[in-house]
């Protein structure tokens, strides 16, 4: 096992366990954090996918955008995370069975296929580029403007003016 | 090890299940909503992976994953304003207790 | 008298009328009140003159179908949006364009919402000039449906009475039976000879063995029968007049009934004859308890629209009756009694309604000396039961004498004993008008008000048709006369 | 020419009746004016038929029709034949109905002049009128019908006519029920009446008077259907001419004005159906057996209508019983093979009973009573033209040569005594009751002691309230009808004495009358007989009031309480009729409505209350059911395909 190897383990390990404490935390700001982990690892692994420029765009914005304003929501309403009442036995059971048939059948459907000959060739930063905006640059204007309305939306909707 | 899809594959699909496990079970909308973005990240790691070892177009892949991470973005602000908006009303983010629709 | 043909698709464009106007209401906004019941009205009358043009231009001698229009809509499915004419229709067409007229006159005083009951109104009744109209089966379902929902929204919104148990238990009848008759409809398509829902083309590419006739007619007889008020499915229609408001209570016995024994004969009897004749001496057994069973019931009812609702009951027995004797004559009996009933009871709840606005009570034991009060109002009203129970010079005398000889003829037993409706009738109305009109004044209702001359129009309207086709009853019968006989095979 | 006179008496009310309707409510007060108008212009059109045509015998003066309605059948009971038929409409003027078209308008127009004066002060004047007028287009088109379906058709329409003008004071209980009973029964009649014209139209295709002739209905339905075709539409007339047992209904209606008890239910309307069964004499008269029972109950009915006109003390309701008893006298001649004899006694009938009733309604008008002690003593007899005509009508109702009930009387006699005796026992019976309570009337009124402080009656009618002044159009208006019938009632007889050779009776298809001395012998007998006897008992009329009020025995009762008849048909609705409704009604709302309907209905939501559980409102809950649904059938499509 050589030294990238060992090192794909540890991010898939830093991975998985960031996202369990994301879900298994009862303290919300715990799940935060975990969540922060969790995104670290991902964007590691991009770098084994060669894909340098996401994985620094999930630094970026996953973690420095998106989950950032998460804690702050959580910190900013403190009583809100304390509203996160006991979970039912049963309910997490009946959540855990469902994931779990939910793994064992996308696995036996994953680990059963066989999958079309990739081209191999490794992904530029140059080609995502010319990719944004020449092919597919109906969706990214469209997911611009998602973006604006969303943030519109956000500022509408979190105004603090009583409504009727 | 790295340069298949398999291990890849089983991490996106842990993601998964462990978002859909703290979707099913989470008390709290802040919490459903992080569960979620675990899912997200399963789906921008498929195709990352898929991009980078089956497709012909090696960008792709890449595309869609920031696609997926700028609607994250606007779904996380949007989706934490209704929260936040749905706590100042009803004091109470249990997605339990929004059972007003039912008969 | 000869008119000349006409040249542009006169169906459709009486089809039009009220759908253009619903959506020029729906557009409306709803404080516009007059505008939407102008628009309502014109388009109403614009019905009204179509239908009127059609039934002078219409050739009454040819039996066949005219006027046809055809467009296809699915075309792999044998669904076309087909339109025709004949005897059996042209009268349906003109009665339901005389009660929508009047009804919609009549219901000039409604305030509460009243864009969303024009808009209903108009709605209700595409639906049931498509009915009529069409020559496909499936469209027939679809106008069908059209016409139903509607009336739900109609008696929920704007009914009295127990409202909301009557709409649910009306549109459960009126569902169960489409249910029935599309369970049959798609038998039919599904036939290897038939692959289509053209009515004609059915006719002539299909040869449905007797056995299968008597099941695919009895089939359809029930899911019409349901609407056609038929013993013992017709407990849905006293309820639903009552509940309803006064101009849907006027569609809905009106015109709405009549669908189901149109139904009979545009598609039970003409497709299926052989299973006609095995059941019709059932459905004349079933007829009569109708005609009798409805009368007698209504001798015991104290609400003047139960009273009304179960003469309707009785008096489509008369129309199953004349189907059941299968002979032109009882044909022509049965339509010229659905079209006489169907101006008959408009012309009796236009009447209940305007009584229950001022009175606020339609129970016989609160009412009383109305005449003096408002004697415009109980004469209607009184007409309307004279016509009821049979008097000359009005139209359901001459349809109850061609049914009662036709039935006679056919089912002497059953025909004789029909006739004890003739005197039952004429005590309940009579009891009726003794109760509400005549006796001393009642000071409860010192300061109900009579109707004025605009309110006078849509029923005299109704008074008039009533006594025109009474005196001249062979203009009505040359209209249906050749189809009947078409459909007889006579 | 014709043509247009017949319109004329056929329409001239009809647009009377339109016409009051639609003038404004200020104008309504020539409402009067209009109706006699109309019924002036009717009378005088048939005047002038008449004279143009009385006297041609045979020959029928104008047939004219247009097809009305088609109706076809095949192979119909009960002859199983094919029936395909052309109903018509329109008019057969033979002298039957020519004389009877004159009597009714004539008549009619006496009684809307003398309305002018009877209903002067009522309010609802104009409505009056209008009915009149509507009456009178019914009964003409009665009349002048060309077959048996018009017939009946305007049969149903004076029907209308006589309800709303029973119920004409609406506000008063006891009319609208009279109004009911009146046309519910006469319903109940015309249920055979409609039967029978329905065999006989299926029998003979057609229903043209010309083409029902005695041969045509035997030869078409056979002895058995054509005796049940004549009994049948015998029930019509039984309601119409208020035969026994359906004769119940002519007395309660005289709650209505009095002009319309003259003209209605006494000269005209009622007399319709003795004007049917001459009519349609050939229906009637093919089978024996029918006429029988014609006879039969033209005795009865003669019998009951008489007894029961002994105890009256509502000079309306005397009158309505005589009219009955004389109804059922005119069927009897029908019966006993005389319909010239029962045509020319409904003739001098309809004249002096109408002068009678309207010298009824001039005294209850004036004294504002219907009680005969009550006008008495207010001074009756002291009403010089009123009581010249009760006498003049009375005596002509008795039968006292010459007037004209002695002629025609006369002639219904003999035509029983040739029939047999039982007959002739019964109209003599009848002829000595009738004499006897025409002279009770006529002494009480005579002999009672005028008392101060009239008008406080027993049955006072508040409703022919009027003052007593008197102009003299309303004088005028008054006495001119009285006079007029009186002097018609006297005059009519000579047109079937013997003196004069009969020539109504010719000119009616009959023989000429012959002058039997013996028979006038027995009359005068017969008159005398019932003369004394009202003599003995009323000479006092204080006495026989006394008398009347305190007679308890069962004859009294059996009288008083209208031989049960009533009774017997209130029983009947009430118990067998209402309570198969009544039952019919619960069964509808137990049965029909409460255990099929409702009980479905209530089934199918328990099931639905069963199914509602799975709907818990909670988002995870059905996301975790959603996915492992989803999951489950993943597992199951790669099982299926690794296999």
């Amino acid at each position: 096992m050589n030294l990238a190897d060992s090192v794909f383990i540890g991010l898939a390990v830093v991975t998985v366990l960031g996202a369990l404490g994301a879900v298994a935390f009862r303290a919300l700001f715990y799940n935060a954090l975990s969540l922060v982990l969790c995104l670290f690892g991902v964007a590691g692994l991009f770098i084994y996918l060669h894909a340098e420029f996401l994985a620094v765009m999930e630094v970026i914005i996953y973690i420095g955008a998106i989950s950032v304003a998460i804690i702050f929501a959580i910190m900013l309403s403190r009583p809100m995370d304390k509203s996160d009442e006991p979970r039912s036995p049963s309910a997490s059971l009946r959540g855990a069975v469902c994931a779990a048939l939910v793994f064992a059948g996308l696995w036996r459907l994953l680990s059963g296929a066989r999958w079309a000959q990739g081209s191999g060739q490794l992904p530029d930063m140059r080609d995502i580029g010319k990719a944004l905006l020449t092919t597919d640059v109906l969706p990214f204007e469209a997911v611009s403007l998602v973006l604006l309305v969303a943030i519109i939306g956000a500022l509408v909707l979190s105004s603090p003016r009583e409504r009727s | 090890m790295s340069a298949t899809l398999q291990p890849y594959l089983l991490i996106s699909t842990l993601l998964l299940c462990l978002g859909l496990y703290g979707v099913l079970t989470r008390r709290n909308l802040i919490a459903v909503l992080i569960s979620l973005e675990l899912i997200l990240n399963s789906a921008s790691l498929n195709f990352v992976a898929f991009g980078r070892f089956h497709m012909a177009d090696p960008s792709a892949g890449q595309v869609f994953a920031i696609f997926i991470i700028a609607l994250a973005a606007a779904e996380v602000c949007v989706a934490l304003s209704l929260i936040l908006l749905l706590f100042r009303q009803r004091r109470s983010v249990d997605p339990a207790s929004m059972d007003q629709l039912k008969g | 008298m000869s008119v000349p043909p006409i040249e542009f698709p006169i169906l459709s464009t009486i089809l039009l009328c009220p759908v253009i106007a619903l959506l020029a209401v729906l557009l409306t906004p709803g404080r516009y009140t007059t505008a939407i019941k102008l628009v309502s009205l014109v388009a109403s009358a614009a019905t009204l003159v179509l239908s009127i043009w059609l039934c002078l231009a219409f050739n009454a001698k040819d039996p066949s179908f005219q006027y046809i229009e055809r467009l296809d809509w699915v075309r792999s499915y044998g669904i076309q949006y087909a339109n025709a004419v004949d005897g059996l229709n042209v009268a349906m067409i003109l009665l339901t364009a005389i009660v929508i007229f009047c009804g919609i006159l009549v219901s000039w005083g409604v305030t509460y919402r009243t864009k969303d009951f024009f808009a209903n109104m108009l709605f209700l009744v595409a639906g049931v000039f498509g009915v009529f109209m069409t020559t496909n089966l499936f469209f027939f379902f679809l106008f069908y449906e059209v016409a139903v929902i509607p009336m739900y929204l109609l008696i929920v919104i704007w009914g009295s009475t127990n409202k909301q148990y009557a709409a649910m238990k009306l549109t459960l009848y009126l569902l169960l039976g489409s249910a029935l008759m599309f369970a049959g409809f798609l038998y039919i398509y599904s036939l290897p000879d038939a692959r289509t829902f053209d009515l004609l083309a059915i006719k002539q590419q299909v040869t449905f063995s007797p056995m299968v006739q008597n099941i695919l007619y009895i089939s359809l007889f029930v899911g019409f029968g349901v609407l056609a008020a038929c013993f013992p499915f017709h407990v849905w229609s006293p309820d639903g007049h009552v509940a309803a408001p006064t101009a849907a209570s006027m569609l809905h016995a009106g015109v709405l009934m009549k669908l189901g024994a149109f139904g009979i004969l545009r598609i039970g009897v003409y497709l299926f004859p052989d299973g006609a004749r095995f059941w019709a001496p059932t459905i004349a057994v079933l007829a009569l308890c109708n005609i009798v069973y409805g009368a007698m019931v209504a001798t015991q009812q104290r609400d003047l629209k139960y009273i009304i609702g179960y003469s309707s009951v009785s008096h489509m027995g008369i129309v199953l009756l004349g189907i059941a004797t299968m002979t032109v004559s009882g044909f022509n009996g049965a339509l010229f009694q659905m079209f006489s009933h169907g101006i008959m009871t408009a012309l009796f709840f236009a009447c209940v309604g305007f009584i229950y606005d001022g009175c606020h009570t339609r129970m016989l034991d609160e009412l009383g000396g109305l005449s003096k009060t408002a004697p415009r109002i109980s004469a209607f009203f009184i007409i309307a039961g004279l016509c009821g129970l049979g008097l000359p010079g009005m139209g359901s005398f001459v349809a109850e004498l061609l049914v009662t000889v036709a039935a006679i003829g056919t089912y002497p037993v059953i025909g004789i004993t029909s006739l004890l409706a003739l005197l039952v009738t004429a005590y309940y109305v009579l009891s009726a008008v003794q109760k509400v009109f005549y006796g001393p004044e009642n000071h409860h209702h010192k300061d109900f008000k009579d109707i004025n001359g605009f309110q006078f129009i849509p029923r005299a309207v109704l008074v008039g048709c009533l006594i025109f086709f009474g005196v001249f009853p062979q203009i009505f019968l040359d209209w249906v006369n050749a189809s009947t006989r078409a459909l007889l095979g006579a | 020419m014709d043509l247009t006179l017949l319109w004329t008496i056929q329409l001239a009310p009809l647009a009377v009746f339109a016409l009051i309707f639609i003038l404004p409510k200020n104008a309504r007060g020539i409402a009067p004016l209009l109706g006699l108008t109309g019924s002036a212009a009717a009378a005088v059109s048939a005047l002038c038929f008449l004279l143009a045509h009385a006297g041609k015998a045979g020959q029928p003066a104008l047939h004219y029709s247009v097809d009305w309605l088609t109706i076809d059948l095949p192979a119909a009971w009960p002859l199983g034949k094919a029936v395909s038929g052309t109903l018509k409409a329109g008019f057969l003027l033979d002298p039957l109905n020519l004389l009877m078209i004159t009597l009714v308008t004539v008549i009619s127009f006496f009684v809307q002049l003398f309305s002018f004066y009877y209903m002067r002060e009522d309010e609802s004047r104009p409505r009056y009128f209008a009915y009149l007028s509507f009456f009178s287009f019914a009964m003409t088109g009665l009349v002048l019908a060309s077959n048996l379906l018009q017939t009946f058709m305007f049969w149903e329409l004076v029907g209308l006519a006589s309800y709303l003008l029973i119920g004409f004071w609406y506000t008063k209980p006891s009319a609208a029920q009279a109004a009911r009973k009146a046309f519910v029964l006469n319903r109940l009649g015309d249920l055979g009446f409609y039967l029978g014209i329905v065999i006989l139209f299926v029998g003979l295709g057609t229903l043209d008077f010309t083409g029902l002739g005695k041969d045509a209905v035997l030869s078409a339905l056979g002895p058995t259907l054509a005796m049940a075709a004549g009994l049948l539409v015998l029930t019509g007339v039984m309601g119409k001419s208020a035969q026994f047992p359906l004769h119940i209904w002519l007395p309660d209606a005289m709650e209505g004005p009095t002009p319309v008890s003259a003209l209605i239910h006494s000269a005209t309307m009622v007399a319709a159906g003795v004007f049917l069964l001459v009519r349609a004499y050939g229906v009637f008269s093919a089978s024996e057996v029918t006429l029988e029972v014609i006879l039969l109950l033209g005795c009865v009915t003669g019998l009951i209508g008489a007894l029961l006109a002994t105890r009256q003390r509502d000079i309306k309701k005397i009158l309505a019983y005589s009219t009955v008893s004389q109804l059922g006298l005119m069927a009897a001649g029908v019966g006993a093979h005389a319909p010239q004899a029962a045509m020319f006694h409904l003739t001098t009938h309809a004249f002096f009973k109408s002068c009678l009733f309207l010298t009824s309604g001039a005294f209850i008008h004036r004294f504002h009573s219907n009680d005969i002690w009550t006008i008495a003593r207010g001074g009756g007899r002291k009403d010089l033209v009123p009581m010249l005509t009760l006498t003049v009508g009375l005596l002509s109702l008795c039968g006292l040569p010459p007037l004209s009930g002695f002629f025609s009387k006369d002639l219904i006699l003999e035509a029983a005594k040739h029939h047999g005796l039982a007959a002739f026992a019964a109209c003599v019976a009848v002829s000595v009751l009738t004499a006897y309570y025409s002279f009770r009337l006529l002494f009480i009124v005579l002999f009672a002691r005028p008392t101060a402080g009239h008008g406080h009656g027993h049955h006072a009618h508040g409703h022919d309230a009027g003052g007593h002044h008197e102009d003299l159009l309303g004088g005028l208006s008054r006495a001119l009808p009285l006079l007029l019938l009186a002097a018609l009632s006297i005059y009519a007889g000579f047109l079937g004495s013997p003196m004069t050779h009969s020539p109504i009776l010719v000119w009616l298809g009959g023989h000429e009358a012959h002058f039997d001395p013996a028979m006038a012998v027995k009359t005068l007998v017969i008159i005398a007989v019932g003369c004394a006897i009202a003599f003995a008992l009323h000479r006092d009329p204080d006495a026989s009031e006394k008398k009347l009020e305190s007679s308890k025995g069962p004859w009294a009762m059996l009288v008083d309480r209208r031989f049960f008849i009533d009774d017997a048909f209130v029983w009947v609705t009430k118990q067998v009729g209402l309570r198969i409704a009544s039952f019919f009604d619960l069964m509808d709302r137990w049965l029909v409505n409460g255990v099929l309907v409702n009980g479905t209905s209530y089934r199918i939501a328990d099931l639905g209350r069963l199914a509602v559980r799975l709907q818990s409102g909670s988002l995870q809950g059905y996301l975790a059911c959603g996915l492992a649904v989803l999951a489950v059938t993943l597992l199951w499509l790669t099982g299926g395909s690794s296999r």
